[in-house]
Order: C-alpha cells, then sequence, then structure tokens
C-alpha cells in the first residue's frame, strides 16, 4: 500500500508532473528572459510562461472540420505522457530513479522520441498546408539529429562498461569523474549539445516551425487547453532532454561540498541543467534558421562524425 | 566564431534600449506635433483653419464660430496653427488620443 | 542619349513634340504605327518602360507610354484612342514588364488590349460590375458624406 | 502531385495584406500567382477631387513608410506643371528628409529579412538602430513617419544650427553600427547560407522586366534617379551609386546596407554645404493646362509621377506607379524553381510595399492558362 502511496506522489508531484512542469516552465521563462537581454531589450518576466500557460486554458478549444479529430484531440496528451514517464526513469535526486531497474538508456531514448511522432502526427491530422508541410520537415529533421543523439549516448553506455542502465552510469560517473572530461568523449558531448538543438526545434534548427514560413508548422491549428498541452510539453521537453544529458555527460545528481557548503544532489543537478539551457539559448540568439536540406546535411555531416569518432575511441582503447 | 557573438554577449550587460512604455515615458522634442488645441480668446474666427484643413476636420461651431477640431479626421498635420492669423491654434504634445467616446474626440 | 537625339530616332512617326526642359519629351505617335515607334526606340536598346497612363480627356482616352531612355531623358509617347471602342495591341512581347500595367489599363479605363497573355482583372475584386470603369470620366466621386 | 500553399492575406512573414497562391510539388516551388487589392483605396481618383494643396498630404499617404518620397515625387511634378523654382536651402532640407527616411526605410527591411531567416536578434538590433534615424526625423520635422515636411514650392520647418551637433552624433553612431552589420552580415555562415543565391535575378530578366531600385541595382544595372535626373540638392552632392553582380538576396542585403552608408555621407554634406536663403516661394492657386513627369529614387526604386493640369486648382489627371509596382513581375522569375522556405526572404528582398502598390495592384500569373483556384478546389488540394 505504501509503495503504491509513494509511486503516486512520485507521478503527481515529486518528480512526475507538478515538478517537472514547474521546473520546465520556470526554465522557458529564464531562458526568454536571457534572449530578451541577449537582444537588448527587457524581456518578459520570469513567470510570463505560466500567465500564457493559464490564458491559454481559459481559451475556447477548437478542432478544425477538416481535421482527423481523433489524433488531432490525443496527440498533445500522448507527448505530455511521455515526457512525465521519461521523468519518472531518470535518477534526479540520487543514483535510483523512482522506478528502479526497470528503464534503461534504449526506453530513455524512445520515450524522448514519442513527442516528436506525435508532433508529427498532429501535423498531418490537422489538415491545414501549414500543418502537413510542417510535419513532412519534421520527419526529415527528426532522421538528421536521431542519429547524432544515438551514437553520442551509445558512446557513454560504452564508456560505462557497456552497461544501459543510467544508475550504472551516474555510479561510473562518481568514481572517476564527469563523462565529458573523458579525453574521448569530448566529441561526443559537443555532438549531442548540437542534437539537442535540433531535437528542441530551436533556432538554427526551427525548421518545422519556422514562423516567417509556415506560420507554426503542425502546431498552427491548435488553440486553446489543447496549445497548452503542447506548451507545457515543450517546455517540460527542455528541461527533460538536458536533464538527460546531464546525467551522460556530466555526472548526474552527485552532492558535492564546495568551501564547506553541502550541495545537495537535486540541487547541483538543477543547475547543470540550467546551464545547458543557457547554452542552447546562446546558441539559438547567434544564428539564423537554416533551411531543410541544409540542416539534414549538417546533422549528417559534422555531429554524427563527432559522435563516431567518440564512439570508436571509447571502444578501441 | 559568429561575429555576433560579442555583440550578444556584451548586450547582456548593456542598459536595455526599451523602456517600460506605459510607466516611464520619453520625453518629446519641442515641435512635436500631438493633438491640436484651441485658444478661444486668440480665436478672432476668421475660418482660415476650416478651409486650409486637408481633411475639413474643422468646423465652425455654430453658435460661438470658434472652430472645433474632429480628431477622428485630423492627421495633426499643424497646417492649420501654421495658417492661424493669430497662432490661436497650437499643436500639443498629447499622441494618445484613444477614447471609446465619439464626443471626446473633439478638441474643443 | 540627349533628348534631340532620341527625338531623331523615331521623327517619322511622332508628331507635335515639346520638349519642356533637356530631361522631358512629350510626342503624340498614330494609333496605327505606336508599335512600330516602339520596336526601333528598343532596337536602340531603350528597355526601360517605367509605366503605361492612361487619361480620359471627356471625348477620347489617351495612352501614354513613358519610356526612359538612360542618363534621365523621359520620352512620353502619347496614343489617342476614340473614346466608344479603345481598342490597342500588347506590348508585352516588346516590353516584358508592361504585363502589370496594360492589366491596370483594362481595368480602369476599359481599354481592350488584345494578345494579353493574362487578362485577368487587377485589382478590382471579381463582382465588380463589368461595364463601370473608375477612372472614366462619367464616374463622378462620391459626394462627401455628411461630417460629424 | 502539386498543391497550394496560401500565404496571407493574414500571413506573419508579411507586414501587409496580399495573398500568394504557391504551387509546389513537394518543398519545390513551381508556380506563383497573387492576388492583391486589398489596400486598394483609389488614391488616383481622389487625388483628381481635391486642389493640389491637399493632395500633397494624401499623396504623402500612398505608403506608410516612404513618405517622403512620395512628397517630393508630387512636389516635383506639380512645380514643373506650375512652372514653379523651390529655393536652393529648401531642396537641402528636402535632400536631407529623403536621405533619413532611406536610412529608416532601409534598416526597416534589412529587420524584416532578418526575421524571415529567423535571425531575431539581428531583427532587434537593426530595429533599435533604426530608432536614431527616427528619433532624428522627429526632432527636425516633429514626427517619425510622416514628416509633413514638404509643401508645394519648398519646406515647412528650417534645421536650425543648434540641432546639427545631435544630428552628427546620431549619424556617426548609425554609421558605426550599419558598418558593424555589414561585417555581421557577410561573415556570418548561417546568414550566406539562407541568403547566398537564393532568388537570383539576372541581369538580363531585371533590365527585361524594368526592374527598378535596389532589386535592379543588385543585379548590376547601374541606374539611380538621384544621379540620372537629380532633383533637390542631388546635383551639387558628390554620392556613390552601388550596385552588386550576382543578384541574389544576399547582394540584395549588401546594397541596402551600404546605401545606409552613402545616404549618411550625403547627409552631413547637405548639412555643411547649406546655404542661407528663404524656406519657401509662393504657390499659385491656378495652374495653367500643362504636362509633367515627377521623377524620384525612393527607398525602394524609382517612384514615378505623372501629372496633367486642366487650369483649375484641382489637377485633371495624376498617376502614381510606385516601385514595389515595377519590381513585383521579378517574383515569378525569381521564385520559380526554389523552394518554400526561401518563398519568404525573396519576397521581401524586393522589399514590396503593398500599400503603394495597392493603390495600383498587380498579378502575375503563370502565362497561358489562368484559372482562379475555388475555395473548395483549395480545400481538395490540401487533404
Amino acid at each position: 500500500m505504501i509503495e503504491t502511496l509513494v509511486y503516486i506522489f512520485a507521478y503527481f508531484v515529486f518528480p512526475g508532473i507538478l515538478f517537472a512542469s514547474a521546473v520546465g516552465l520556470l526554465f522557458m521563462g529564464i531562458d526568454r528572459k536571457i534572449t530578451g537581454h541577449m537582444q537588448n531589450r527587457i524581456g518578459p518576466p520570469i513567470w510570463q510562461e505560466f500567465l500564457d500557460v493559464g490564458k491559454l486554458f481559459c481559451k475556447e478549444d477548437v478542432t478544425p472540420a477538416a481535421a482527423n479529430s481523433f489524433v488531432f484531440n490525443c496527440a498533445p496528451l500522448l507527448c505530455y505522457g511521455a515526457l512525465i514517464a521519461v521523468m519518472l526513469l531518470l535518477p534526479i535526486n540520487s543514483a535510483q530513479p523512482v522506478l528502479t531497474s526497470v528503464a534503461d538508456l534504449i526506453v530513455i531514448i524512445y520515450l524522448l522520441n514519442i513527442p516528436a511522432v506525435c508532433m508529427i502526427l498532429a501535423g498531418y491530422a490537422s489538415g491545414c498546408p501549414f500543418g502537413t508541410t510542417g510535419s513532412s520537415r519534421y520527419v526529415v529533421q527528426l532522421f538528421g539529429y536521431e542519429l547524432a543523439f544515438i551514437i553520442a549516448a551509445m558512446a557513454v553506455a560504452a564508456k560505462a562498461g557497456w552497461s544501459l542502465s543510467l544508475s550504472s552510469i551516474v555510479a561510473y560517473q562518481a568514481q572517476n569523474g564527469w563523462m565529458a572530461f573523458q579525453v574521448a568523449l569530448i566529441p561526443a558531448a559537443i555532438a549531442i549539445l548540437i542534437a539537442i538543438q535540433g531535437k528542441l526545434l530551436r533556432v538554427p534548427f526551427d525548421i518545422p516551425e519556422a514562423e516567417s514560413e509556415i506560420v507554426h508548422g503542425p502546431q498552427t491549428e491548435y488553440s486553446g487547453p489543447k496549445l497548452a498541452i503542447l506548451r507545457i510539453a515543450y517546455d517540460i521537453e527542455l528541461f527533460v532532454v538536458a536533464a538527460v544529458i546531464v546525467i551522460l555527460f556530466f555526472g548526474g545528481p552527485v552532492p558535492h561540498t564546495i568551501g564547506g557548503v553541502y550541495i545537495p544532489g537535486i540541487v547541483s543537478f538543477l543547475i547543470k541543467c540550467f546551464g545547458i539551457v543557457v547554452l542552447s539559448t546562446l546558441i539559438r540568439n547567434i544564428a539564423a534558421r537554416l533551411r531543410i536540406d541544409q540542416a539534414l546535411k549538417f546533422f549528417w555531416t559534422f555531429p554524427t562524425l563527432l559522435a563516431a569518432i567518440s564512439l570508436i575511441l571509447v571502444v578501441v582503447i | 566564431m559568429p561575429r555576433i557573438l560579442p555583440d550578444v554577449l556584451k548586450n547582456l550587460f548593456r542598459k536595455p534600449a526599451t523602456t517600460k512604455y506605459p510607466r516611464e515615458r520619453r520625453e518629446l522634442p519641442e515641435n512635436f506635433r500631438g493633438k491640436p488645441i484651441v485658444d478661444k480668446e486668440k480665436c478672432i474666427s476668421c475660418g482660415l483653419c476650416a478651409k486650409g484643413c486637408p481633411d475639413g476636420a474643422i468646423t465652425l461651431d455654430e453658435k460661438t464660430k470658434k472652430p472645433r477640431i474632429w480628431l477622428g479626421l485630423c492627421i495633426s498635420c499643424a497646417w492649420c496653427a501654421e495658417t492661424c492669423p493669430r497662432k490661436a491654434i497650437t499643436m500639443t504634445k498629447e499622441f494618445e488620443l484613444a477614447t471609446y467616446d465619439k464626443n471626446k474626440a473633439i478638441s474643443k | 542619349m540627349k533628348a534631340e537625339d532620341v527625338v531623331k530616332l523615331v521623327k517619322k512617326q511622332i508628331t507635335d513634340v515639346k520638349i519642356p526642359n533637356e530631361r522631358r519629351v512629350f510626342a503624340t505617335v498614330d494609333k496605327k504605327n505606336y508599335k512600330e515607334t516602339l520596336l526601333t526606340l528598343k532596337s536602340n536598346d531603350i528597355t526601360h518602360l517605367s509605366t503605361i497612363t492612361g487619361v480620359d480627356t471627356g471625348e477620347q482616352i489617351v495612352v501614354i507610354y513613358h519610356l526612359d531612355c538612360g542618363d534621365g531623358v523621359m520620352l512620353s509617347l502619347k496614343v489617342p484612342l476614340p473614346k466608344n471602342d479603345p481598342r490597342l495591341q500588347t506590348v508585352t512581347d516588346v516590353f516584358p514588364g508592361a504585363i502589370l500595367y496594360e492589366r491596370d489599363l483594362m481595368d480602369m479605363l476599359g481599354v481592350k488590349v488584345e494578345g494579353h497573355p493574362d487578362p485577368r482583372r487587377i485589382f478590382l475584386p471579381e463582382d465588380w460590375p463589368a461595364g463601370k470603369y473608375p477612372l472614366r470620366k462619367e464616374e463622378a466621386p462620391k459626394k462627401e458624406e455628411a461630417k460629424k | 502531385m502539386t498543391f497550394i500553399v496560401p500565404i496571407g492575406p493574414q500571413h506573419p512573414a508579411l507586414e501587409e495584406p496580399e495573398h500568394f497562391r504557391i504551387e509546389v510539388k513537394g518543398e519545390e516551388v513551381v508556380d506563383v500567382d497573387f492576388r492583391l487589392g486589398y489596400v486598394h483605396r483609389g488614391i488616383e481618383k481622389e487625388l483628381c477631387n481635391r486642389t493640389y494643396a491637399h493632395g500633397l498630404f494624401l499623396s504623402q499617404r500612398v505608403c506608410g513608410i516612404c513618405d517622403d518620397a512620395h512628397s517630393s515625387a508630387f512636389t516635383r511634378a506639380v512645380e514643373a506643371v506650375a512652372g514653379i523654382e523651390c529655393p536652393s536651402r529648401a531642396r537641402y532640407v528636402r535632400t536631407i528628409g529623403i536621405e533619413l527616411e532611406r536610412i529608416h526605410s532601409h534598416l526597416l527591411w534589412a529587420g524584416i529579412a532578418a526575421h524571415e531567416i529567423g535571425f531575431t536578434t539581428l531583427f532587434m538590433l537593426f530595429w533599435r538602430d533604426r530608432e536614431l534615424a527616427l528619433d532624428l526625423r522627429e526632432l527636425l520635422f516633429g514626427q517619425r513617419i510622416m514628416s509633413g515636411e514638404m509643401v508645394l514650392g519648398g519646406v515647412r520647418r528650417d534645421i536650425t544650427p543648434d540641432k546639427v551637433p545631435k544630428i552628427l552624433r546620431n549619424l556617426d553612431a548609425l554609421e558605426k553600427s550599419t558598418k558593424h552589420y555589414i561585417n555581421v552580415c557577410t561573415s556570418d555562415r548561417t546568414v550566406i547560407a539562407r541568403c547566398a543565391n537564393v532568388g537570383v535575378l539576372t541581369r538580363q530578366a531585371a533590365r527585361e522586366l524594368c526592374a527598378v531600385g535596389p532589386t535592379a541595382r543588385a543585379s548590376g544595372i547601374d541606374e539611380d534617379v538621384r544621379r540620372d535626373d537629380p532633383y533637390a540638392a542631388y546635383d551639387e552632392i558628390p554620392f556613390k551609386v552601388i550596385t552588386e553582380r550576382d543578384g541574389d538576396v544576399f547582394a540584395k542585403v549588401v546594397v541596402r546596407l551600404r546605401e545606409i552608408l552613402e545616404s549618411i555621407h550625403i547627409i552631413r554634406h547637405a548639412l555643411d554645404a547649406m546655404p542661407k536663403g528663404a524656406l519657401a516661394t509662393r504657390f499659385p492657386k491656378k495652374v495653367a493646362p500643362n504636362e509633367a513627369v515627377g521623377r524620384v529614387e525612393a527607398p525602394r526604386g524609382e517612384l514615378f509621377y505623372y501629372v496633367l493640369s486642366n487650369g483649375s486648382d484641382k489637377p485633371e489627371r495624376v498617376r502614381i506607379r510606385t516601385p514595389s509596382y515595377a519590381n513585383f513581375p521579378t517574383i515569378k522569375p525569381m521564385l520559380v524553381g526554389s523552394t518554400i522556405a526561401e518563398v519568404p526572404i525573396v519576397l521581401a528582398s524586393i522589399d514590396p510595399c503593398f500599400s503603394c502598390t495597392d493603390r495600383i495592384t498587380v498579378v502575375d500569373a503563370r502565362t497561358g492558362k489562368s484559372r482562379i483556384v475555388t475555395k473548395e478546389e483549395l480545400r481538395r488540394l490540401q487533404k
């Protein structure tokens, strides 16, 4: 009985819905504030995302006539559910995730792809030309960044003694230093940082949602609560993908004691995630959006090569 | 290394170029053309402004024969202020003229 | 290309030439040979057709071709057309850029331009009554509606 | 199977209403057809219904951005019809007004182009520096955009010496940041990737379709009304006409940014070579029957006015041909063959000003068959 109560608490409050949404929206709010200052303007207050999402929940919920209503309606929910599932499987405050020994790296990578697939389905189901064009671009981009992402993750798994479970990776990093500082894995770290720029649809690669060409891509026809869920899902994805990178490369939730001050695991984890989000914001503000063919060519040459090099280095040495 | 990078990082520590408009106001130069106002005493109701106005926004009041400017039509070109022999019409610095009531949109 | 030698080029076809200043030439050309005039001008590499103006002078419609003949000289060729049946051949084969100005003529003044590649209505809405042409003289502008 | 992607009339990439039907096979644009006329106000008919002085205020409002260009073209045409010569000091003040407007119009376009290719930081920085030019116009003429500076026969407000230091300070800041932006745009790999050899307009096509302004100059056509047919004070101010060769979007960006530097140079020269003298001459009420052509180099290209007077105080016929109207046919050769991603940036590259064009609009259709795609057909195609 206690076990289910702990699970329900974990699902709804701590690493689950409440915590993930709050941190995701907060990170996105800070991201928008930093973008504002980088563009020499004041920028919205940090809690702006909460206000936006709140407003969207009060708006009317419209399903276009031409849309295939079943897929159109349940895509956002599926996307949101998958991300919350990933939150439960990640070792957040200690080396042990909430659902112990159930999931490993492959499941995480698979769950991280569900939001992308949902968005593609939503685009095709929305029946508007912008949606269809946006979805076809998203499919092409999906193949682009996924390759680099998976190879880099495999390199880390190989380095941590061919084990796919996250807790063992965290444990490995606890003994002999962060993965990113291993010489063999530096190219993989760079590759995965570029890959998440594509995964999170950030500017150099926000081609599926190019607002100057196809309005909002797959999300054009969404409004009201459905759009709010999609927004929260996107913000959580921002936090979750940063979390995966921190676990794989930057040591995960390891408590430190710096200068006599004891920093619990969860705080250092959040700081490191925040660092990655800020880095992604910086890249977002210094580049223009690429075309889909240029993006694909870029993804399959530069990051994939780096990731492969580090994989070979790890396997050979 | 993209050449915009130093620019972006410097911006982080620069004072933002934007101001919080309704609370902080920017001071306007002295010959700014905002809402025209009519000084009843100086006006000799010669009607030059009503004839000269490109949009016909100025009509003379029936009884008092003083100009009435309907701000819905006025393009604040300051033509009336220039052609007025007594300089009765002057341009203020007021540019927020939105109202809910059509009758208020008249510069008496 | 000074104003005088532009006039010399097409001396034969044009009548009542006016040169108000050294960079403006106004000339009238007859409906029958306005096309060859344009062809001879084009052969002397005057390729920039600034625009085509239509003027309804009450009893006839004058179509004016404004050509920029290099270093600022502007030749305006006037082609008078009868009011009841204004008809012209297209010049898009000589000046491809004229595809738009001719559609504007057709819409605004009702000048029939034969051989135009795409004689669709240009900016009046599709349901604009066929016979009415806004820039004609008889289309009086609507009265000033009463103000405040 | 080709399907139609409708862009507009309401679309975030377009700051004014116009409707484009892009026929697409996959991502590749097969054909372009656009339908305008959403902001058509019949200004030409209205101008014949107003006196010359009131017509000037209306002609300023043909375009929301280049109002000085329209008023200088209208005044040039009407003064030629009436045979009036405006005093030299007024010509210099007009030149300064026109060049300030060219600066803020080019910066506005550069910001929108940066937004089209997704470079929001550059978009914000361009528009931040545009404020410098707008502050100058507000200081000198009273309002940022609708300066209403020119009147028939001269200028309404003088540029007093106490304003000159502020002007020079803003101009120096503008010059420094424009030079910096030219370096950024020419060196940034993502900008080059998005703009280089995109929407190429060959020199021969530009000459044949009578393109004007920066669009033509980017394809190597060395034409500029300020130098060929000088008006205001351009015959006394030396300046270079900037041309590029390869005619793609990247060349248009560079041409416009370097034209800003030229404009700054012109304003500085005009400021210190400004003669003393009267500001305006009397303009007669009635004008003898005559006709005249007024040509001006607006920020987007050659602006053309033709005025026919009939002796009364109202013009008989006024013909306005705006630069965007001339540049519109060039969209077709530029767009066919490119991809959807390039459509907004190529459309923006000719800096279309639809309020200008719509007073007379333009539709360029595929040659041969002309069909109107009905609503149902569009819907069916989208399935």
